[in-house]
């Protein structure tokens, strides 16, 4: 069949210019409207830490904080980002300090290939800025639209309740804020 | 998946025959004909768009006629593809003169979905098949009992 | 003094996460070069069809589409066939026919992702639907339609293969007491590891020289399977530099070799581009390498009192349309004759017949040694079956008949020799630990009231780490594996290994390895794995064989070593080697501590103060060719409580006792076998891919094919007791897969169990909702 | 997987997407929450050549209530389960909500959305039968009510005419003594439902059933409300007879299809079961237990 390239309409645009904060970084970059938002922060951007590992919207690999909430990536077009924030897990380490969720992860071996953990972490870190104390049917729940095949998730579970502890002994313990 | 029905259509069974017989006028009634290309009397090829709400593919559709009995029996296969998936059609249309005016048309029509399409749509296939082989009979109805051919 | 070095026992925490936890892993589509070209695939709908044109016009005129890529080109540089690890033949791209759904028909070369997408969506084909068989059974017999026309033998039998003591088997079996009789059917499954396959070829016309970078559990194997297939095109094997970068994940799914490897390479030495080629999902688990599709009839014979006597063992094996598992090459069915178990079985008999389906290729990709899984679900569920017939409790029935320690090393009737083994000892902890006693009362207590809990146990032996390399051998190439080691004169080390970490934690255990033998800070200890320009050979990474052959090559590259720098350090204190000896991690004169030398010392003098005629530095290189397999085993018990409305399967608690002999990094091993229970769940309650009379592959994106998250994952709780390997330098024995070995019988054995009274003898898994409910409507019991 | 090329427009307000709508010949899609549909783009499924997104539609995304409940179709399904008002009043809200595909998803899922998005194995439609709710269409013409009986017309399709958009969703303020809830079996957190049971019940001071609201997802090409198990319990004293009879009419509206969430058959039957447990717990928390 033919490539359905729908007629260009008059009321629409196939490119846009979309202006988009990463970690706090202000980016203007001229995309073709129907590109990823996980696309746009891999290729355009660079930075690839952000994964892609399904093509239906299960995986969670590609999971960024959108204005400060955990979303996936790939199921988001860049140019719905346009004038938005949006954290990865680039920009969990601040100054050179590791987040408590990147430390909780290290210590409580809470990662193996360590192709699920940014989109972990960065599920986790917006789980503790909305509930510092959660339990652990709770961080199962919040966890659950990220696949892991490695570790089974006991070590995850862990090391979020890892970093749990380390953010409430932090006093100003910063959350991620996405931006 | 097989859809199968009976018509009652208030036109004479030599212009029902010769109606489906036609690819220029039996393509009428296939969704959104994009393009038809007849190659010879028994074989055209016809694009059309299908789907079901937002899941609508374009299917680049070979048509061929396997029996031609006029103006009893007819067996046609429709064999096409979209992107990543292929669809088979094969139907049996048996005409019966009901009177001068009237023509009983038994149809079915034994249809194969492969590849993306049956993947992913699969929960949905069998509704949508089913209406859209519906309504290509119903139109085709429609169309010959009309007092002017549309 | 043994925590600044972090030797061997320790939980050393993970050096690779430094990079992970940060977002600085380097996986393959990370990387990413000046003028790169980007390769998708355009594949198959129907299962078998005759392709009668392929019109690629239309692609081609879309800008940045650079060229289409369909069999027929394939054929003047003869790369439209490839050899399998199987000696067999795989279509890289048909010329003629296909003969699975997804099959790779024809490539878009494009100068970006998104026109590649688009050029693959533009190519039309017309194809001709031809019958399909998807039923390996079916396949086998008369008249079935021929998936193969390319072969000469005009069937769908690949080849039959059997081993043990058939007259004696089938006469135990005569005279047998008892005998039970099990049909078990082990679905077809998919790796699915997060990372999908991927590469980037990159040819230099200037000098010939080809780079890959790949999702390779192997990368030497793959460099010589490249000079094999395309050496007649110029690619030798010293002008191949193949890179495995990190992996996110491989558990045997990136071992063989996959078309559109051999694509991107050839798109790249058309082009002189870089080109990349990155599956989907759902290419993912539509195309590659499969696990299981075993049709087993499993017999047991005993004598009244349970004493196990003979074990007989047909199975159909479903290879798809191309024998492409990655077994060793004089083991069709892998090592499914461990089938034996924990058991001293006196006389057994296993035959498996291979068969050609218009299904996708594949066999063993699954967390597990070469079919270990197949034969371990066969027997323990067997065994509980056996239970059941002669209504004895199933973890008694397993104390009275394991084998004995006394008896190790152990040859089994079907002719392995098993290194060491302790498995009442297993046993019993798991049922201390779950508390099976109490566990039993609680489910009479249950059943009483109409309640439905299952008890299951599975007390699986393992048989992981090939070689040795007079028995085993893949494409020819000999199951060693190899170590390299640099101390440099600082005494700062580099260890370079032939296998490749896709998680395990290489960069970690194996500089702990060193650690523990040169008394190096682990720290100082720097790993490195996956470029076959600057590493030794070796087979890789799969079969958990890592710590068994590489683990064996890099302790005894240490000890060569070791053996040099004594020298140096008699040197250094004047003494004699004989009167050296290495103590506390250190070399000392033999009753005078104070006298003594750091390796850090030693290797100084290696490159500045070596002795008169020795040759300087310090390096080793090891190619360890191990005398035997290691035998992991382990027991495993599982409560699960069943809804008597919806038929849900609760797994409430899993206990998981691990044996697999001296741990490296408990820590490191606890999370593999954490991660290898989840994959152990998975088959047991969630995943299969099924196809349809058509050939329709269902279950074939992470929509269809059910991985579990964190919400259906219980709690795993583990033990371990430690049983070395009396033949490993180290006395390890590998434990990637154990787990994924051990823990589908177990949830299976729950869940009968919980029927069991209701006169339920077994349960194909995996065990859907809907199968337990049909059996509690069956039986009157349903809500 | 990639989407084919698309115009991209972005919805200043309501009108403006109903312009764009009314413009686009048909070939026009609405995106909100884009968690069904930009996956069926991605597998090219769904092409449309105009894509409106109204994420930036001011006013959309509100939660009131105002004699009844009013949810702006914009409203994310996390907010909505989050929502004080929500948790308070209407817990098979929070319970279907709660259960749609996974966390992640329901950060950009709307309500709105999973309704207009018409699959019979969305959450909400069910409960939406359940409850009895209306939603508010609004078209070149202006607003129209439409009760959600006469929404759902087929699989992806709703009685919605192709230049209007469903703006709010409304919910009659829950009766004294009433209760409802939603029970969903799903073989794990993301998957579609193999049933799904949305149950409403009001009871009058004697404790018979004075309305009951009965709305099954993923049981035909819609989801259907089930009424003549409705009836069953009308005016009845809810008694175990009862709701067994109740929950086997449900089960025979029930026309679940056969597939990889297992045969239907089963599911016909797990729509009994779940329909029997769904109106037990609707009845406890009509009497104000949880």
């Amino acid at each position: 069949m033919a490539v359905e390239t729908a007629p260009a309409t008059t009321t629409g645009t196939r490119r846009m210019k979309v202006h988009v904060t990463v970690n706090g970084q202000a980016h203007e970059v001229e995309v073709e409207t129907r590109t990823l938002l996980v696309h746009f922060l891999r290729e355009n951007l660079g930075m690839t830490g952000t994964h892609i590992g399904c093509d239906t919207t299960n995986c969670g690999a590609c999971t960024v904080l959108l204005n400060g909430r955990p979303v996936k990536s790939c199921t988001v077009f860049a140019v719905q980002a346009d004038g938005m924030s949006v954290a990865t897990v680039e920009g969990l380490e601040k100054d050179g300090k590791l987040d408590p969720v990147q430390e909780g992860f290290h210590e409580e071996h809470g990662l193996q290939c360590g192709f699920c953990t940014p989109g972990m972490m960065i599920t986790a870190a917006a789980l503790l800025a909305a509930n510092p104390d959660p339990s652990e049917l709770q961080i199962r729940q919040a966890i659950s639209g990220n696949l892991c095949r490695c570790t089974g998730y006991v070590n995850i579970v862990k090391s979020i309740q890892y970093a749990a502890r380390k953010t409430r002994e932090t006093a100003g313990g910063k959350a991620p804020d996405g931006g | 998946m097989r859809f199968e029905g009976t018509l009652d259509i208030a036109a004479p069974r030599d212009r029902v025959w010769s109606f489906l017989t036609d690819p220029t006028q039996v393509t009428t009634c296939a969704p959104d004909v994009q393009s038809l290309d007849v190659s010879d009397p028994h074989h055209f090829k016809v694009v059309v768009r299908a789907g079901v709400g937002p899941i609508k593919g374009t299917f680049s559709m070979n048509v061929q006629f396997l029996e031609l009995e006029r103006p009893k029996h007819a067996a046609v296969l429709a064999r096409g593809q979209a992107p990543g998936s292929a669809v088979q059609m094969v139907s049996n249309m048996d005409l019966s003169e009901f009177d001068d005016t009237h023509t009983v048309m038994e149809w079915s029509s034994e249809v194969t979905v492969s590849g993306m399409i049956q993947q992913v749509g699969a929960r949905l296939m069998q509704g949508a098949a089913d209406k859209i082989t519906q309504q290509l009979f119903a139109c085709i109805k429609t169309k010959l009992e009309a007092s002017v051919p549309i | 003094m043994a925590v600044e070095i972090g030797g061997i026992g320790q939980s050393v925490k993970r050096k690779e996460d430094a990079r992970f936890i940060r977002g600085r892993g380097n996986y393959v589509d990370d990387v990413k070069l000046p003028g790169m070209l980007y390769l998708d695939i355009a594949r198959s709908p129907y299962a078998h069809a005759r392709i009668k044109s392929i019109d690629t016009s239309k692609a081609l005129a879309i800008p940045g589409v650079l060229a289409v890529i369909t069999g027929k080109d394939l054929v003047p540089l003869k790369l439209e066939w490839m050899p399998t690890l199987m000696s067999d033949r795989q279509m890289v791209l048909p010329t003629d026919t296909v003969l699975y759904q997804a099959q790779e028909v024809a490539a878009v070369v494009a100068t970006e992702r998104y026109i590649a997408a688009d050029g693959v969506a533009a190519i039309e084909v017309d194809y001709e639907p031809l019958p399909v068989v998807v039923d390996p059974i079916k396949a086998l017999q008369p008249g079935a339609t021929l998936v193969r026309e390319d072969r000469e033998q005009k069937d769908n039998h690949i080849w039959h293969w059997e081993v043990g003591d058939k007259a004696g088997t089938d006469k135990a079996f005569k005279d047998a007491e008892v005998v039970v009789k099990q049909d078990i059917y082990i679905p077809r499954i998919h790796v699915s590891s997060i990372e999908t396959c991927g590469m980037v070829a990159s040819f230099d016309k200037i000098n010939g020289k080809l780079t890959v970078w790949m999702t390779t559990q192997a990368p030497h194997a793959i460099r010589t399977v490249i000079a094999l297939v395309a050496g007649h095109l110029g690619l030798s094997e010293e002008r191949i530099r193949v890179i495995s970068p990190d992996i996110g994940g491989g558990f045997g799914g990136k071992v063989p070799v996959y078309p559109g490897y051999v694509l991107a390479i050839g798109a790249s030495v058309l082009t002189g581009h870089p080109v990349k080629w990155i599956e989907d999902r759902s290419e993912n688990i539509q195309a590659d390498s499969f696990a299981r599709d075993y049709h087993i009839t499993a017999e047991l014979a005993a004598k009244k009192d349970g004493t196990m006597q003979a074990l007989r063992v047909k199975t159909v094996a479903d290879h798809g349309a191309f024998d492409a598992a990655a077994n060793p090459s004089k083991y069709p069915a892998g090592l499914f004759h461990i089938i034996t178990g924990s058991y001293p079985f006196a006389k057994s008999f296993v035959e498996v017949d291979g068969a050609y389906t218009n299904k996708p290729p594949g066999g063993i990709a699954y967390r597990c040694s070469f079919r270990v899984t197949e034969a371990a679900f066969t027997i323990e569920r067997l065994v509980d079956v056996l239970a059941l017939e002669i209504k004895k409790d199933p973890a008694e029935l397993r104390m009275q008949n394991f084998i004995p320690p006394t008896a190790f090393p152990y040859t089994s009737s079907l002719g392995w020799e098993y290194d060491s083994g302790d498995y009442g000892r297993a046993l019993k902890l798991a049922m201390d630990k779950i508390g099976y006693a109490e566990l039993r009362k609680e489910q009479a207590a249950k059943r009483a009231k109409g309640e439905l809990m299952g008890i299951g146990i599975s007390s699986f032996t393992e048989i992981v780490g090939a070689g040795p390399s007079k028995h085993f051998d893949i494409l020819g190439i000999k199951m060693f594996d190899s170590c390299e080691i640099r101390v440099h004169p600082t005494g700062k080390a580099m260890v370079r290994l032939g296998v490749k970490s896709q998680g395990q934690g290489h960069e970690t255990t194996f500089a702990q390895i060193v650690a523990e033998e040169l008394g190096l800070p682990v720290g100082d200890i720097a790993v490195e794995e996956g470029d076959t320009d600057t590493a030794p050979y070796g087979l890789g990474t799969y079969a958990s064989r890592s710590t068994p052959v590489a683990g064996g090559a890099t302790a005894i590259a240490a000890r060569k070593i070791r053996e040099k720098a004594k020298l140096i350090a008699a040197h250094l204190l004047e003494a004699s080697p004989d009167d050296i000896e290495w103590k506390d991690y250190k070399f000392q004169v033999k009753g005078v501590p104070a006298k003594s030398k750091t390796m850090q010392e030693v290797a100084f003098a290696a490159y500045t103060n070596h002795p008169q005629g020795m040759e300087a530095g310090l390096e080793a290189v090891d190619y360890y060719d191990p005398p035997n397999l290691t035998f992991p085993f382990g027991s495993y018990i599982c409560v699960v409580d069943i809804d008597r409305g919806t038929g849900e399967v609760k797994v409430r608690r899993f206990v998981a006792v691990d044996d697999c002999g001296t741990i490296i990094n408990p820590m490191i091993v606890e999370g593999q076998i954490h991660g290898g229970l989840t994959m152990g769940l998975a088959p047991a309650l969630y995943e299969q891919i099924n196809y349809d009379d058509d050939g329709n592959i269902q279950g074939g994106n992470f929509m269809d094919y059910l991985l579990p998250t964190a919400m259906e994952t219980p709690n795993w709780e583990t033990a371990k007791t430690t049983t070395p390997s009396p033949h490993h330098p180290i006395g390890a024995k590998g434990v990637g897969e154990s787990a994924t070995v051990g823990a589908p019988a177990a949830i299976a054995n729950a869940v009968v169990d919980a029927l069991a009274h209701l006169g339920v003898r077994h349960i194909d898994i995996p065990i859907t909702p809907w199968k337990v409910q049909k059996i509690l409507k069956e039986k009157g019991v349903a809500e | 997987m990639i989407p084919a090329s698309f115009d991209y427009a972005v919805a200043r307000d309501v009108g403006h997407a109903i312009q764009l709508l009314g413009t686009s010949g048909g070939e026009g899609k609405v995106l909100a929450g884009g968690q069904s549909l930009i996956p069926l783009m991605k597998f090219r499924l769904a092409q449309p050549a105009l894509l409106i997104d109204i994420n930036r539609v001011a006013g959309l995304s509100a939660i009131k209530e105002n004699g009844d409940l009013r949810i702006g179709a914009l409203v994310r399904e996390n907010d909505l389960e989050a929502n004080p008002i929500v948790r308070q009043r209407y817990p098979i809200l929070v319970e279907t909500a709660a259960v749609i595909a996974d966390p992640l998803v329901r950060n950009l899922a709307t309500i709105g959305g999973n309704l207009a998005h018409a699959d019979p194995a969305n959450d909400h439609p069910a409960t939406m039968l359940a409850v009895r709710a209306s939603v508010v269409a609004q078209g070149p013409k202006g607003e129209r009510m439409i009760p959600i009986d006469e929404l759902f017309v087929d699989t992806f399709t709703t009685s919605l005419a192709p230049d209007e958009i469903l703006t709010q969703i409304r919910i009659p303020k829950p009766a004294p003594r009433s209760g409802g809830t939603y029970l969903k079996l799903e073989r794990k957190v993301g998957d579609f439902a193999i049933a799904g049971v949305a149950v409403m019940i009001v009871l009058d001071a004697s404790g018979k059933v004075a309305s009951a609201g009965i709305g099954l997802t993923n049981a035909g090409p819609t989801a259907i409300r089930a009424g003549r198990a409705e009836d069953v319990l009308t005016d009845q004293m809810p008694d175990d007879k009862t709701i067994a009879e109740a929950a086997s009419r449900a089960a025979a509206a029930a026309e679940p299809v056969s597939d990889l969430r297992g045969p239907a058959a089963y599911k016909k039957d797990v729509f009994r079961v779940l329909t029997r447990r769904a109106i037990v717990k609707a009845i406890a928390r009509a009497k104000g237990g949880a």
